[in-house]
């Protein structure tokens, strides 16, 4: 039925399978809206946030989703800016998993909010002083660019193509793209920084608190280099997910493994900076605040089984895998160390909101629990029905593999 | 990618385009149109003018909502020496007068109807002929009930304004913030912003925000920039303003 | 020229950009944005001109200085007056939240009614004041004209000796029923003990100002204790044996006061009465009962923590012990405050700085004597039904719990008509919920209560009083100043609903009943009932109108300060009064203590006389057993007749129930006949409510016996029924007592205090407290049943 | 630009932990001057609203060895920081400046219109100072309950930051009086907070810090003097007094032995 819409040459499934396919994530969709209903109409009442979890759920998956989304301007910079050529097999993919991303965590960060309809204040009225400002800013600006890189792509579906003064301008834009991915690079940087600044900016929160060795916070530079080290595993993950899905090949093995080879040495280089920056806060900060490493560790479910998990099992180990060429040929071991990979990033982001405010800082004060209301997860679940149904659309739609027809040509 | 050179043939059947096409009656595509023709200038012109229309005339006209006052007052008749009206050296003394200072430092704004009383104090006297002062003294002096005064210059419930600070301390003239408001023989119609509820005078008379005189519009950059003239920064910190 | 697609396309443009340059999308945006700093569902407080009106507080016996904060006609803060000497500037959590009590329409009664709906189905239906008190007065005449005055009840919890009280035990006088009952309190307790051992009926009063060591029997976990220097804990209702321990100690190790004993007390030594008989004094019997070994173990203290308690005790210049539970709104217990009390005898400080206080009664007019008629003598000859007063209990005013079981035992109607006035018995009674039932064999109960209270629900007439916000009223002395005071309260807003001052009610009532009770009632108006009692003080020529806050008033009397009334007529003292609420003369008269005691021996007794003639005169009736048994007295021989400890008799099987229950007022939690204002409810700890579940303290000792962790749940059982509540594990709780807060538990008002926690009261065993008969609501045995 | 000096005020706080009774008047004469909104369930302590928060905490020992003491603690209006972070943990990461230290009072504001609800102020608080409005302030139609309400202080809306003010209010309130008697300075006693002012114990004081003539400045300078947290470097101005040790301990984290040691060398 849709036949005219997909792009010539490739094999897609029926419409009424896709439609079938569609069915689940847009049921995702369905309750996130109704929660984001729920939530702007009636308050974020309707979530178990608390003035002690004041942030929660919407804020650990917006920071996970933009470290995921991260393949997207790590992908740009090395295809556009170093001239990694392989890796324009898998930048189309890599651009709409941060757009899914990018978009998916502003509009989480417009229903939590307090006053939506006052977000703007964020522009108008900004302190310079703060992270999240710098945040703000830049993951605005990165989604426009984000945006403009969409569109080329967009352009390239089989009837929009057709058009000619959008394929001039598509074509055009394309042109252009390597101003893009260096803008964005720029500011993807400093907001992945920003990020990891915010944390560890709360000097009166000595869970999260980085202070004391040159540079402070030095949790911007761990965000940055964990995020890149993330985000093309996720990118990796995504096209083997879409590979499985769809029984094709679509990636050439040298990108994927190009991919794999880059987030190896990031990871390793992050897990040695990080194991520094762990030592560094136990013996450093911590007892600066007259604390001990244990009792950030004792509260709850929150135990030291966080940091072996993100530091051995989702740390150390996908790094080995990924480094031994061997083991990342392998497409089990692959995507586990991906999956690994991508876990531990965010577990880490789990780490520093959840558990940096469910610790209590006053000696006399308490532990308090949280869990998500549904409407919490409503709106987290969108994010995901979300991205699975735009990035559905786009492969069925859009070329998304410039070598799919190559890999797989059609015989009939 | 594909070179978009070679994939642009042209197709009439499916897309957004065609679509579109059929809404037009008599297009013909095969003309080619100059971006910007004569007909291209118009329809610009076309679509931006009632634009401009509506933002800069018929926006402001719906914006705010207009009230007329429970009944007129006349401040020129009050300060009028010939016929025994308020007198004063100053015209700030004058003002005070009426709009006064209780001993707690507190403004009272708008004089309640006990002040308006302790000149007018008898019920069966007419003041004079008008229709407003017969009024005033059936509806309101003889029931003993407040008139319901529209506030030109009441600041929103979040800011906090202290006038004693500003005209006994900072010796500021009445009219700096309120305009030539007690040369006026007529009060003039209440206008209130039906979004946010604020005062015409609080928010600007000018839609597009420009100023002409110091009473023009009493938003916080007004207040910040004369703080600032005067060299009162201290008095920009957000608790001296907001409550 | 034609409309093709890309002149559709600069149409859209072209309008897109026209709109830009206008101020529309700008002007929009900021507009929502202050739309939200805005709406409409935020109450917006209008503004005016503030002034201050100066009053007194009700809320508590306490009847503390306030000082209202008005915009133009509202009150908005209500602040403690710096000028008055009960409270000089602070004021306790419940009297700040007053404004909510003033302003919550869904607790209050804005006009009278009458029940329609059947009763507790809180159905009520509007009727005018004339209807309304025709209603009463007309049930009221017919009870007389059938001879049955006695038939007409009150429950009063006014604060004792106000003119409020007065008025409403003097209407009962001239009807000729003698069943007016009070809700009990410390007073009363204080009242006898005082009356037993100093001859005076009247308050007791420590003068802490000057006292350099404050040894408080309070019940252990209150807010207080946590500030004592010294923190002893007798378990519940052994603190006589603990005073009895320490002066033990005190006499043995010869610490007391010799002169002060020897020269102005009875009964301290053995000695033999006129009729040669011997008897033990107070020396012998403690030396042999109460040694710290036997102290310790009944009240479960270390003998050593006795020793050097009695040891810091004696040995400061001006020791001071005081007895009492809680807030004061509940009695205590007669044997325990007279052996508190012989501690400070023992140590000669009663009357003298620093020490207790024996006042006089504040100097106010007395009201002119009642002439009854005919149907009024025999009413009143009838007996009471609570028999305070009686033989039983001779020194006793009023006795609820026994009220309540007279009409519950009865087969008929023993009252008819009930008026409850300033009192929510439903709730506040410690009787494991019996009010309640009695209220059911009530056919025709009046409230007069200002609030939607659970007692007022039960009620067939409501006669809405106004709030102490709305109307005039006297404070007489409070417990514990040490020098004269008279609080007189003002309206501070205007009554905002359709509701009446019950003092102005009742001299209305009086009226319309007519005959001996009309002219028992010559005045117009309450406020001239207040002024003619005020009268007295201005004869009695002295006291000041008007205190100076910034220097007290002990400060100025010691300074030789001004001290002359500051007025010269009555009018111009009465004027004086109204705006600012007291009367006052900030000296304590130290009379001399040959003329001080009033006791039959004229000394200070710690032999009473007066138990002794109460006993003989019930004994000659049968045999002193049965005597000591009708008055609750275990006790035997001389010990009886001076303050020892009396052990609790529980009629529950201690085996069953293991535990001891204690109820326990809150200073942050109205535990009384007014509701608690919703802003005390951000002062609670979440383990005190939770939701709708209140907790009780235990000891985590005790608590793991019962394997129970902090915040489960319990059922906890007595004979009289059971509650659930929540655990809250806490150090400071005795072992093997239950602690439950007092206030929890309504079942009436609105959502800010219905259905939250529950109420200990319900499942109070109240036994009587010997002698005095008062309900010993402080250790009901009760077993617990984790959930 | 820089700020022409005047001699600023810095107000503060002491709170004598040892006359303290706990017995709430603070926090509810704090609600009641500042309009605090009421909800019908105030036990959930995680959403409620108390800007004058009791803490109650006790020396851990077993009956009867028990000890308890209780903590109010309002805003601490923590001041800059030392180590060259420039402001108090909350301004300096509020997004939309709603929230600001002002030099010449030393009061931390919250401007509640300007605040858009992103909450990282709590996030950086470790006093739990801060309150989000998680519902509209609740005013049922047909109780009458918003006619005790002050015109002060603003009512908040939902989704928004609040905390203690130190009662600004009453400092312009104070002002204003002043300048009716043609002043500028004001007295020891005329801008004090609602909760030191309600104190049936008199355990808070309320003055300028900068002041040596007032009460709260001398006060401070007690050996038995310390605050909240103060290894965090927040420097509150909010102090507390007690001569109990352990309470004093219980006032920040210690290492073992640390806290000894300390005690050993002040002696």
């Amino acid at each position: 039925m849709d036949s005219p819409l997909l792009p010539e040459g490739v094999k897609r499934c029926s419409t009424k399978a896709f439609f079938l396919w569609t069915l689940p994530w847009l049921g995702l969709l369905a309750w996130g809206g109704l929660s984001a209903f729920l939530c702007l109409w009636k308050g974020l009442n309707q979530t178990n946030m608390s003035n002690i979890f004041a942030f929660a759920l919407w804020i650990v998956f917006d920071l996970a989703v933009i470290a995921l989304g991260a393949g997207a301007f790590f992908t740009g910079f090395l295809t556009y800016i170093i001239g990694k050529k392989e890796l324009k097999n898998v930048i189309n993919a890599a651009v709409i998993i941060g757009f899914i991303c990018y978009s998916g965590a502003i509009a989480m960060l417009g229903i939590d909010i307090g006053q939506p309809i006052r977000g703007w204040f964020i522009f108008w009225h900004a302190n310079i002083h703060s992270m999240l400002v710098e945040v703000s800013f830049c993951i605005t600006c990165y989604l426009m660019v984000l945006a403009i890189e969409f569109v080329p792509i967009i352009l390239g579906n089989r009837q929009l193509s057709k058009i000619r003064e959008l394929n001039i301008f598509g074509h055009n834009l394309h042109e252009t793209m390597a101003v893009f991915a260096a803008t964005g690079t720029f500011l993807s940087f400093f907001h992945q920084g920003s990020l990891g600044g915010m944390f560890g900016v709360l000097y009166a929160r000595p869970f999260a608190a980085r202070d004391g060795f040159f540079i402070w916070p030095w949790t911007f530079f761990l965000f940055i280099l964990s995020a890149i080290a993330a985000g093309p595993c996720f990118t990796i993950l995504c096209t083997k997910l879409t590979e499985k899905l769809s029984r094709k090949k679509l990636v050439p093995d040298n990108a994927i493994q190009l991919l794999a080879k880059i987030s190896a040495f990031l990871l390793s280089l992050y897990m040695v900076l990080k194991i520094a920056d762990t030592l560094g806060w136990i013996y450093g900060v911590v007892p600066r605040a007259g604390l001990k490493f244990i009792d950030f560790y004792q509260e709850g479910p929150y135990g030291v089984w966080l940091v072996v998990c993100e530091i051995i099992i989702f740390g150390i180990a996908p790094a080995i895998i990924l480094l031994v060429p061997k083991a990342r040929q392998h497409d089990g071991w692959l995507i586990a160390a991906c999956l690994m990979t991508c876990m531990g990033i965010v577990l880490n982001r789990f780490v520093f909101i959840v558990v940096t405010l469910a610790i209590p800082v006053m000696p006399f004060d308490r532990f308090w629990g949280y869990l998500p209301t549904w409407q919490e997860w409503g709106i987290a679940m969108a994010v995901i029905g979300y991205g699975f149904l735009l990035f559905s659309a786009a492969y069925r739609y859009l070329p998304l593999f410039p070598k799919e027809r190559e890999l797989n040509p059609v015989t009939e | 990618m594909k070179n978009p050179a070679n994939s642009s043939e042209k197709s009439s059947k499916g897309g957004w385009m065609s679509f579109l096409k059929g809404l037009i009656p008599g297009n013909n595509d095969s003309t080619f149109v100059p971006p910007f023709s004569l007909s291209g200038w118009i329809f610009l012109l076309a679509g931006l003018i009632p634009a401009l229309i509506v933002g800069w005339l018929i926006y402001p006209m719906a914006l705010y909502s207009k009230q007329p006052q429970p009944m007129n007052f006349n401040h020129v008749l009050h300060l009028d020496p010939d016929v025994g009206g308020i007198e004063g050296d100053t015209e700030t003394e004058q003002c005070l007068y009426c709009h006064e200072f209780r001993d707690d430092g507190s403004f009272v704004g708008i004089p309640r109807l006990a002040k308006c009383t302790e000149c007018h104090d008898d019920p069966e006297s007419p003041l004079g002929e008008t229709l407003e002062e017969k009024d005033f003294l059936e509806k309101y002096v003889a029931d003993e009930k407040e008139i319901p005064w529209l506030s030109y210059y009441r600041q929103p419930d979040c800011v906090y304004f202290s006038h004693i600070a500003h005209v006994r301390m900072g010796e500021m003239e009445c009219r700096t913030c309120h305009g030539d408001h007690h040369k006026t023989e007529n009060l003039p119609t209440y206008r209130a912003n039906i979004l946010t509820g604020y005062s015409i005078n609080i928010w600007g008379k000018n839609i597009a925000g420009y100023k002409f005189n110091t009473w023009d519009r009493m938003k916080m950059d007004d207040c910040a920039e004369c703080h600032t003239k005067k060299g009162h920064e201290e008095n920009n910190a957000c608790f001296v303003c907001h409550k | 020229m034609e409309l093709n697609r890309r002149n559709f396309i600069k149409f859209v443009v072209g309008g897109a950009a026209g709109i830009q340059m206008t101020p529309l999308p700008w002007k929009l945006t900021d507009d929502i944005a202050i739309w939200t700093q805005n709406w409409p569902w935020v109450p917006v407080p209008p503004v005016g001109e503030f002034t201050h009106v100066k009053s007194i507080c009700n809320l508590c016996p306490g009847g503390c200085g306030i000082e209202v904060r008005k915009v133009d006609k509202r009150a908005v803060k209500i602040e403690g007056r710096t000028d008055y000497p009960v409270n000089p500037g602070g004021i306790c959590p419940l009297g700040m939240g007053g404004l909510q009590l003033l302003y919550n329409e869904s607790i209050r009664f804005t006009r009278p009614m009458k029940r329609v709906g059947p009763r507790g189905s809180g159905k009520f239906m509007d009727i005018t004041w004339e209807e309304a008190l025709n209603i009463l007065a007309a049930r009221i005449s017919t009870l007389r004209k059938n001879g049955s005055p006695e038939a007409l009840a009150a429950v009063d919890g006014n604060p004792i000796r106000s003119t409020m009280s007065l008025l409403i035990e003097r209407l009962f006088k001239a009807i000729g029923s003698p069943n007016y009952v009070r809700i009990p309190t410390i007073e009363d307790t204080f009242g006898m003990a005082s009356l037993l051992m100093q001859g005076t009926d009247g308050p007791m009063a420590c003068d802490l100002e000057n006292a350099d060591y404050i040894l408080s029997f309070g019940s252990g976990l209150s807010n207080t204790a946590s500030k004592a220097d010294q923190w002893v804990a007798a378990k519940p209702g052994t603190e006589a044996a603990l005073a009895l321990g320490l002066c033990h100690v005190i006499i043995k190790e010869g610490l007391y006061d010799t002169r002060f004993v020897n020269d102005h007390c009875f009964g301290f030594n053995d000695w033999s009465s006129a009729n040669g008989k011997d008897h033990i004094g107070f020396k012998t019997m403690v030396l042999d009962s109460y040694s710290p070994d036997k102290a310790g173990q009944i009240t479960g203290l270390a003998p050593g923590d006795i020793v050097s308690l009695a040891k810091e005790f004696a040995g400061a210049k001006a020791p001071v012990a005081i007895c009492g539970k809680g807030k004061g709104a509940l009695n205590g217990s007669l044997y325990e405050f007279m052996a508190v009390n012989s501690l400070n005898a023992l140590v000669g400080n009663i009357n003298r700085p620093g020490g207790v206080l024996v006042r006089d009664p504040l100097p106010l007019n007395p009201l002119p004597e009642v002439e009854l008629d005919e149907i009024a003598l025999q009413g009143l000859e009838k007996p009471r039904l609570d028999l305070a007063g009686s033989m039983k209990h001779p020194f006793t005013h009023s006795l609820i719990n026994n009220f309540t079981k007279a009409i519950i035992d009865s087969s008929r109607s023993l009252v008819d008509t009930l008026l409850v006035f300033s009192a929510n018995p439903v709730h506040t009674i410690p009787d494991g919920g019996s009010f309640r039932k009695a209220l059911k064999k009530i056919p025709f109960i009046v409230s007069f209560s200002p609030f939607q209270d659970e007692t007022a629900y039960m009620a067939d007439l409501i006669l809405p009083d106004h709030t102490y916000l709305e109307k005039t009223e006297d404070f007489i002395w409070p417990a514990g100043l040490q020098y004269p005071l008279y609080g007189l309260s003002q309206p501070v807003v205007e009554p905002i609903y359709n509701t009446k001052n019950t003092g102005d009610v009742i001299l209305d009532l009086a009226k319309r009943i007519g005959a001996s009770i009309g002219s028992a009632f010559p005045w117009s108006r309450f406020e001239e009932v207040l002024k003619e009692r005020v009268k007295g003080l201005f004869d009695s020529a002295g006291g000041l109108v008007d205190h100076d806050g910034s220097t007290p008033a002990w400060q100025r009397q010691k300074e030789g300060g001004e001290l002359n009334p500051d007025y010269k007529s009555f009018e111009e003292m009465w004027k004086k009064i109204k705006s600012t609420g007291l009367w006052y003369r900030p000296v304590h008269t130290y009379k001399t203590r040959e003329v001080l005691f009033k006791t039959p021996t004229g000394k200070f007794e710690f032999f009473s006389s007066k138990i002794e003639l109460a006993v003989n005169a019930l004994s000659e009736k049968g045999s002193l057993d049965t005597a000591l048994c009708d008055m609750a007295i275990s006790g035997k021989g001389d010990e009886v007749f001076m303050p020892h400890y009396e052990t609790t008799k529980y009629d529950a099987d201690r085996s069953v129930y293991p535990l001891l229950m204690m109820p326990y007022e809150m200073i942050n939690l109205a535990s009384g006949w007014v509701p608690t204002p919703p802003f005390l409810n951000k002062s609670l700890f979440d383990t005190q409510l939770r939701g709708d579940e209140s907790f009780f303290e235990i000891n985590p000792g005790t608590a793991a016996d019962y394997n129970l962790k902090q915040g489960d749940r319990a059922i906890i059982k007595s004979p009289e029924g059971k509650v659930r509540a929540r655990a809250n594990l806490s150090e400071g709780a005795m072992p093997d007592i239950i602690y439950m807060p007092l206030g929890f538990g309504h079942t009436a008002y609105d959502e800010f205090l219905q259905g939250k926690g529950v109420n200990p009261n319900d499942i109070v065993c109240a036994g009587k407290d010997p002698l005095s008969g008062l309900p010993v609501w402080w250790n009901t045995p009760v077993r617990l049943i984790k959930l | 630009m820089k700020e022409k000096h005047v001699p600023g005020k810095r107000y503060g706080m002491i709170i004598d932990l040892d006359k303290c009774t706990g017995c709430g008047t603070c926090t509810i004469a704090c609600a009641a001057e500042n309009n605090v909104s009421v909800r019908s369930d105030e036990s959930d302590k995680e959403r409620s609203i108390t800007w004058m928060e009791l803490f109650k905490i006790t020396n851990g020992k077993e009956f009867p060895h028990t000890e308890v003491c209780y903590f109010p603690r309002p805003c601490m209006h923590c001041e800059e920081d030392g180590r060259g972070h420039h402001q108090p943990s909350c301004v300096s990461v509020c997004v939309a400046t709603a929230t600001k230290l002002d030099h010449n009072t030393g009061i931390v504001s919250q401007v509640y219109t300007r605040c858009i609800g992103c909450r990282y102020c709590q996030a950086a608080c470790p006093y739990k100072a801060r309150y989000f409005n998680w519902w509209d302030a609740y005013f049922p139609k047909g109780k009458g309950l918003e006619r005790y309400l002050s015109p002060e202080v603003s009512p908040r809306m939902r989704g928004v930051v609040e905390k203690c003010t130190f009662c600004h209010h009453r400092l312009m309130r104070a002002k204003n009086l002043a300048y009716a008697e043609e002043r500028r300075e004001l007295e020891e006693d005329e801008y004090i907070t609602a909760c030191a002012e309600a104190c049936p114990a008199q355990a808070i004081t309320f003055g300028d810090l900068n002041n040596p003539k007032h009460r709260v400045s001398q006060l401070i300078k007690s050996p038995y003097a310390f605050r909240l947290l103060e290894r965090l470097n927040t420097k509150p101005k909010v102090y507390y007094l007690s001569n109990k040790d352990w309470v004093r301990k219980l006032a920040d984290n210690y290492l073992p032995g640390e806290f000894e040691k300390i005690m050993k060398l002040s002696g």
